[in-house]
């Protein structure tokens, strides 16, 4: 229990030092207290209420970033849709980290044909974009969010895998695994305590990359209308629809692609923060 | 003994049977099929001997190995298989698709690797400061502002303040109008470009202040060579080997980005083919399609090993 | 000294840029023309930052803060790049520690020395013979292939001879070789070590050589510089250093080393501790804490560096008195 | 009671060129127990290999290693419970042979108490004893190993392995990577420990001077054979081998100073290829004295005089 707690504080400390780390912390942060708000409903109007007498109003006190169309609340649909994001994206990297991270070390500290085959099909994986891969899973599966989750999720894990082998083979060959085979210790032992701990590193901070990917990703299919489905708002579609009306309403364009950019800047300032924080090299100097 | 590159074409082989198993499982076991696909929410009133029919019709009605047989049987002879709802084969529309996708992506790779390479080299050569600043925020922007938001403001600013939007014209081959068809390709190629730019500036940046530090560069100091000579012969060609890998990847995520663009600008692309496709449920059509990129996409990754033995002399074997 | 004198060394001080923190420290010692001195040193005790501060060769992050390096009447801490690069590899050059990561793997090694000719006046129809006389010279098997060769397929002591031809082949007046023999097997680094000696001796050749291995310049250089905490706490011929140590440092080190005759299973004579961070020693000896000699004054003041005839020593109470 | 290595072949198959290494050629070893061995040889040789071979680490593909009668792929797993027969294993790099995110004392009660080697409530005064056996002060348990010096990350590795209470230590290059004045307290503390405990140790090294120093017995190395095994007095005083010859000759030696000429060089050439191994006697391609016969028989192991082998006709 000590122990966790000075790692995570030793941690925590050298994140702080970085200025990109905490420029990043505070936009995810923002986002995600944006999207929590949705949850509760804490938005000024209902995402989907159509104010008739309101269409293409710019933004003022009233609606803060306008209203499209329809005339609904173009701020209110924003924080909605900033929700289904991360809620897509986050249920999507989950997925991909667990099965990747278990496959991965496994695949690297098993060796042999167990990694062979692991490496071959996360190499099957890897041979599609990503986009197209999840569009074509969520064009079977359905579009419901958590069908895009898990297209995201599937389409993502190959990049656990690698970023979980890579270093379990490295770390497997220090001399302190050696000595902990030699001590007697179980493989899942030396999975758990040694291994696991040392490769912790990277797979945090891919976590943070792929979220930013993922949202993208997340974006991109709704965009095309593979995602979540009209009325329902999502950052993507929104800029769909914006589409025609750019030219006369920039507010229902420049705000979803705003929020889009924000928490993607912030993700990878994140990730990048956490690379230095948590690598021991930079730590020591 | 050996056969030079046997087993790299094996392996390449075997890669291509895991992708084509694995795109045929995806749109065949998971529910949704032709028929639905075609008749929608009609489904439900038609018969079950009408289904039957359909079924036959649609080649769904035999066993799924069967059915993966039949593609790759019609994928391999050269048809790629046929589009149910208007019977053209799949290669006929492939191949006026195709080349546009690989001209986008050729304009898009040559533009990201040089834009990327540039802005690399610029925030490198002094870590920390101003133009480090602006070279990694370039690069920031460009990976987090996604390609339909560029695409999408491009036409707006452009067909609308600017009353020139070449894309509203049909389509031209560079062979019918080379100069209609560069208008047309110029802004998807730069958003393209745009988004291959921005991790291998990345990638540059880093590789080049992680080679600057290595003993071969003291050496080379050591021995006399201009400072300017230093930085080209000994740190810039040692740093190509991860520029080139993150470029290979970077590929495959510009034929995704290929989808979106084509279809906002657009171009009657492969993209555009399997997003048709999709809406249809024209599974042969998509499956065939995916193979294409697939295929395309295992290419680059031969020529980008290739590329490796040629600048790294360590990998000769 | 009797030779004149051809680098000179005064009072040099390095430290890191940020927080700055003392590595070297009021660092001086002079080379003769011909003349082979040895530093030697733990890591940590800043013999290698002395040795790349001459040709400007620090690492990033660390820089000479005070202090003088005479070259031939020129200070070389004072020369603009463009100077002291025609110094580099021509008159001064260098060999490194691990010749397996010292050559540029993707450049073929002809072209790696040729760039030696050709940064300093330029490459003519003579040029490929120097260079292959000089492979020969450094024991080179199949000189044309190895020009034709990448450096990964060679084994680490045929590259560290190929470091060597690089070094020789202007005809420096100074070699600086840090500690290029230690990442080699014992008869490897024989080899190496008679053939610099040769090398030297051709051309008169002055030598700096850098080592944590009293045993490998027992025979190779004539003076000696023992560095400790970032100071050189005492200097001398290596016939005085080895028979007549003054420092405590030195003559602990010296009786450390298991002698090639005599004892089996007893106990070496051992320094207690571990060396001292040159920036944390303050005013105090930085081998006090260490040392069975130190007194009150050892642990509050500098000594200062007392220099007698060939030798100099810094110490408060040496050994054999003053 | 002792360690048998017996026509121990060990090889390594390389996937990617098709080739096969050669590690160890035919092994014989006899070590009685309280006895230290060690072993030289230049990098390549197969000293290290053999160390993890008698740590149980790897198989050999051929032969047998018993400690005490047992086979030491046994040992390491079954003995635990009966606290005897345990083989321990302390690397060069101190740097990589600790885990870089446990404690130290973490690290040491890890075993006891994996193992359950001593009572749940003694195992912080076990680790507290270890520590201070190893010289080493009892508030360092709170450390990481980033923390401490090389010197003193070795004595961690010592008493890590001492916590298995073993009684057989294989000890590859342990005091190679530290500093001198650091390494001869190292080397003290080995010899006191082997006189406390009663220890076994192979002592793995490329420097004689350290060898002959702790050894009881000395076998010199040279591509993957024994070339002359004896007592330390035979081997070093006394060497037979040309190879032996100079190897000692090449030792830097600090009391011999002011005299290049010892610098001549010695032996020509380098370790040939472990993949192509030389016809005949390994290192004839190197040997001063070698003859055109060497380049055809190989050459075995014979006693030229009581306890003293030497692989070489000329001999």
């Amino acid at each position: 229990m000590k122990n966790k707690e000075i790692k995570t504080k030793g941690a925590l400390h050298y994140y702080l030092q970085s200025t990109s780390g905490i420029v990043g912390a505070v936009l995810v942060l923002i986002m995600v207290i944006v999207a929590i708000c949705s949850i509760f409903g804490i938005t000024p109007y209902d995402p989907v209420e159509q104010h008739i007498d309101n269409i293409l109003q710019g933004p003022s006190a009233h609606f803060w970033f306008g209203t499209d169309d329809f005339g609904r609340d173009v701020f209110s649909r924003t924080l909605e849709g900033m929700r289904r994001s991360l809620t897509v994206s986050i249920t999507a990297v989950s997925l991909a980290t667990i099965l990747g991270v278990t496959f991965g070390i496994l695949a690297g500290y098993v060796g042999k044909w167990f990694d062979q085959l692991v490496t071959r099909v996360s190499d099957v994986f890897f041979a599609f974009p990503a986009i197209l891969l999840a569009l074509a899973i969520v064009a079977s599966l359905g579009n419901a969010w958590y069908d895009t989750a898990l297209a995201i999720g599937v389409v993502y894990t190959p990049i656990f895998i690698r970023v979980a082998r890579g270093p379990v083979l490295t770390v497997k060959e220090m001399d302190y695994i050696k000595i902990s085979r030699v001590l007697g210790f179980s493989s899942f032992r030396i999975l758990r305590k040694h291994i696991f701990p040392n490769v912790f590193a990277p797979i945090v901070v891919q976590i943070a990359l792929s979220l930013s990917w993922a949202i993208l990703t997340e974006s991109g299919l709704s965009f095309l209308g593979l995602g979540t489905q009209p009325p329902t708002p999502s950052l993507g579609l929104m800029v769909s629809d914006a589409q025609p009306l750019a030219a006369f309403a920039w507010w229902t364009l420049v705000f979803p692609s705003l929020f889009i950019t924000i928490v993607v800047v912030g993700l990878n300032l994140v990730g990048d923060g956490l690379r230095d924080a948590l690598d021991p090299a930079r730590r020591s100097s | 003994m050996k056969i030079p590159g046997l087993s790299r074409t094996l392996s390449v082989l075997a890669t291509l049977f895991g992708i084509s198993i694995f795109v045929f499982l995806v749109l065949r076991v998971i529910p949704g099929d032709s028929i639905t696909g075609a008749f929608g929410i009609e489904t439900g009133a038609l018969t079950p001997g009408q289904i039957a029919e359909l079924r036959v019709y649609y080649g769904i009605d035999q066993s799924l190995l069967l059915q993966y047989i039949s593609w790759i049987h019609s994928f391999l002879t050269g048809k790629l298989g046929f589009a149910y709802s208007t019977g053209v084969s799949v290669a006929t529309l492939t191949k006026s698709s195709l080349p546009v996708t690989i001209e986008l992506a050729i304009i898009g790779t040559v533009l990201g690797v040089v834009l990327g390479i540039a802005i690399g080299m610029f925030s490198a050569k002094k870590p920390g400061s101003t133009r480090d600043f602006a070279g990694q925020l370039f690069g920031l922007l460009a990976l987090a502002i996604p390609g339909f938001v560029l695409s999408t403001g491009i036409v707006t600013v452009m067909a609308n303040k600017f009353h020139y939007f070449p894309n509203g014209y049909e389509y031209m081959t560079p062979w019918e109008n080379p100069w209609m068809n560069f208008q047309q390709m110029m802004f998807p190629g730069l958003v393209l470009g745009i988004a291959v730019a921005a991790p291998v500036m990345r990638t540059t940046r880093s590789a080049l202040l992680e080679t600057v530090d290595k003993d071969f560069v003291r050496t080379a100091h050591g021995k006399g060579v201009p400072n300017n000579k230093v930085q080209y012969r000994h740190v810039l060609r040692n740093s190509l080997i991860p520029i080139v890998t993150m470029t290979g990847i970077q590929f495959g995520y510009l034929l995704g980005g290929a989808v979106i663009v084509e279809k906002i600008f657009a171009l009657p692309g492969m993209g555009r083919q399997i997003l048709d496709a999709i809406m249809k449920r024209e599974y042969a059509t998509v499956q065939s399609s995916i193979m294409v990129f697939a295929i395309m996409f295992v290419l680059i990754n031969v020529a980008t090993d290739v590329i490796y033995r040629k600048i790294d002399p360590r990998i000769k074997k | 000294m009797t030779q004149p004198l051809l680098l000179s060394v005064k009072d040099l001080g390095i430290s890191t840029v940020q927080d700055p923190r003392t590595l070297v420290n009021q660092v001086s010692f002079d080379i003769g023309l011909g003349e082979a001195v040895g530093v030697v040193g733990e890591s940590g005790s800043g013999k290698t930052l002395s040795a790349l501060s001459i040709l400007g060769l620090l690492p990033r992050g660390v820089e000479v803060v005070s202090g003088s390096v005479t070259f031939k009447d020129k200070n070389l801490l004072t020369l603009n790049n463009e100077e002291l690069r025609k110094i580099r590899g021509n008159e001064i050059a260098m060999i490194y520690q691990d010749p397996m990561t010292a050559l540029n793997p993707v450049m073929k090694l002809g072209k790696q020395l040729l760039e030696v000719i050709a940064s300093h006046g330029g490459i003519n129809e003579s040029s490929q013979n120097q260079v292959r006389a000089l492979l020969s010279e450094v024991g080179i098997p199949d000189v044309n292939r190895a020009m034709e060769s990448y450096p990964h397929e060679f084994s680490g002591g045929m590259r560290q001879r190929i470091m060597i031809a690089m070094a020789l082949l202007l005809s420096p007046q100074l070699l600086i070789a840090d500690e290029p023999t230690t990442a080699l097997d014992v008869t490897i680094q024989q080899q190496i070590l008679a053939l610099v000696s040769e090398a030297r001796k051709k051309r008169n050749m002055s030598m700096l050589w850098i080592t944590h291995d009293l045993g490998v310049v027992a025979n190779l250089v004539d003076r000696l510089n023992v560095m400790y905490a970032g100071r050189i706490v005492e200097s001398g011929t290596v016939e005085e250093i080895f028979r007549k140590p003054k420092h405590p440092y030195t003559a602990g080190l010296l009786s450390s080393l298991p002698t090639s005759t005599g004892t089996n299973r007893e106990r070496l004579t051992s320094i207690s501790g571990v060396p001292e961070k040159p920036w944390l020693v303050g005013n105090s000896c930085g081998f006090a804490a260490r040392c069975s000699r130190a007194q009150a004054r050892c642990h509050s003041e500098v000594p200062p560096t007392v220099i007698t005839d060939n030798s100099s020593v810094a110490c408060f109470f040496p050994l054999g008195g003053n | 009671m002792s360690l048998e290595i017996e026509d121990v072949e060990k090889l390594y198959k390389i996937v990617s060129t098709d080739t096969v290494i050669h590690a160890l050629n035919g092994i014989d070893i006899s070590l009685p127990a309280g006895k230290t061995l060690g072993i030289v040889g230049e990098s390549g040789c197969g000293k290290s290999t053999l160390a993890r071979l008698v740590t149980g680490l790897e198989a050999p593909n051929q032969g047998s290693i018993t400690w005490k009668g047992l086979p030491i792929h046994d040992v390491n797993k079954g003995s635990f419970s009966t606290k005897k027969s345990v083989v321990q294993l302390v690397f060069q790099d101190p740097y990589s042979s600790l885990n870089p995110r446990q404690r130290i004392g973490d690290a040491i009660s890890e075993i006891i108490t994996v193992h359950n080697l001593v009572e749940k409530n003694m195992v912080e005064t076990r680790v507290s004893e270890l520590l201070s056996l190893v010289g080493l002060a009892d508030d360092l348990k709170n450390r990481y190993p980033h923390q401490l010096s090389g010197g003193q990350r070795q004595r961690v590795s010592i008493a890590r392995a001492l916590a298995a209470e073993p009684s057989l230590l294989v000890l590859d290059e342990p005091v190679s990577a530290l500093d001198v004045s650091v390494r001869a307290e190292v080397m003290n503390l080995l010899l006191d420990l082997r006189a406390k405990l009663g220890l076994t140790y192979i002592f793995i090294s490329h420097d004689l001077a350290m060898i002959r120093y702790i050894s009881d017995l000395v076998a010199v190395m040279y591509l993957g054979k024994i070339v002359e095994f004896g007592s330390w007095e035979q081997v070093i005083n006394d060497p037979q081998h040309p190879y032996t010859q100079a190897l000692i000759q090449a030792m830097p030696d600090h009391t011999v100073i002011g005299n290049p000429e010892s610098l001549a060089k010695t032996l020509e050439g380098e370790v040939p290829d472990p993949v192509n191994l030389p016809t005949g006697c390994a290192f004839h391609l190197r040997c001063v004295k070698a003859t055109p016969a060497c380049a055809v028989e190989p050459q075995s192991l014979r006693e030229i005089s009581s306890n003293h082998l030497v692989a070489c006709m000329e001999a």
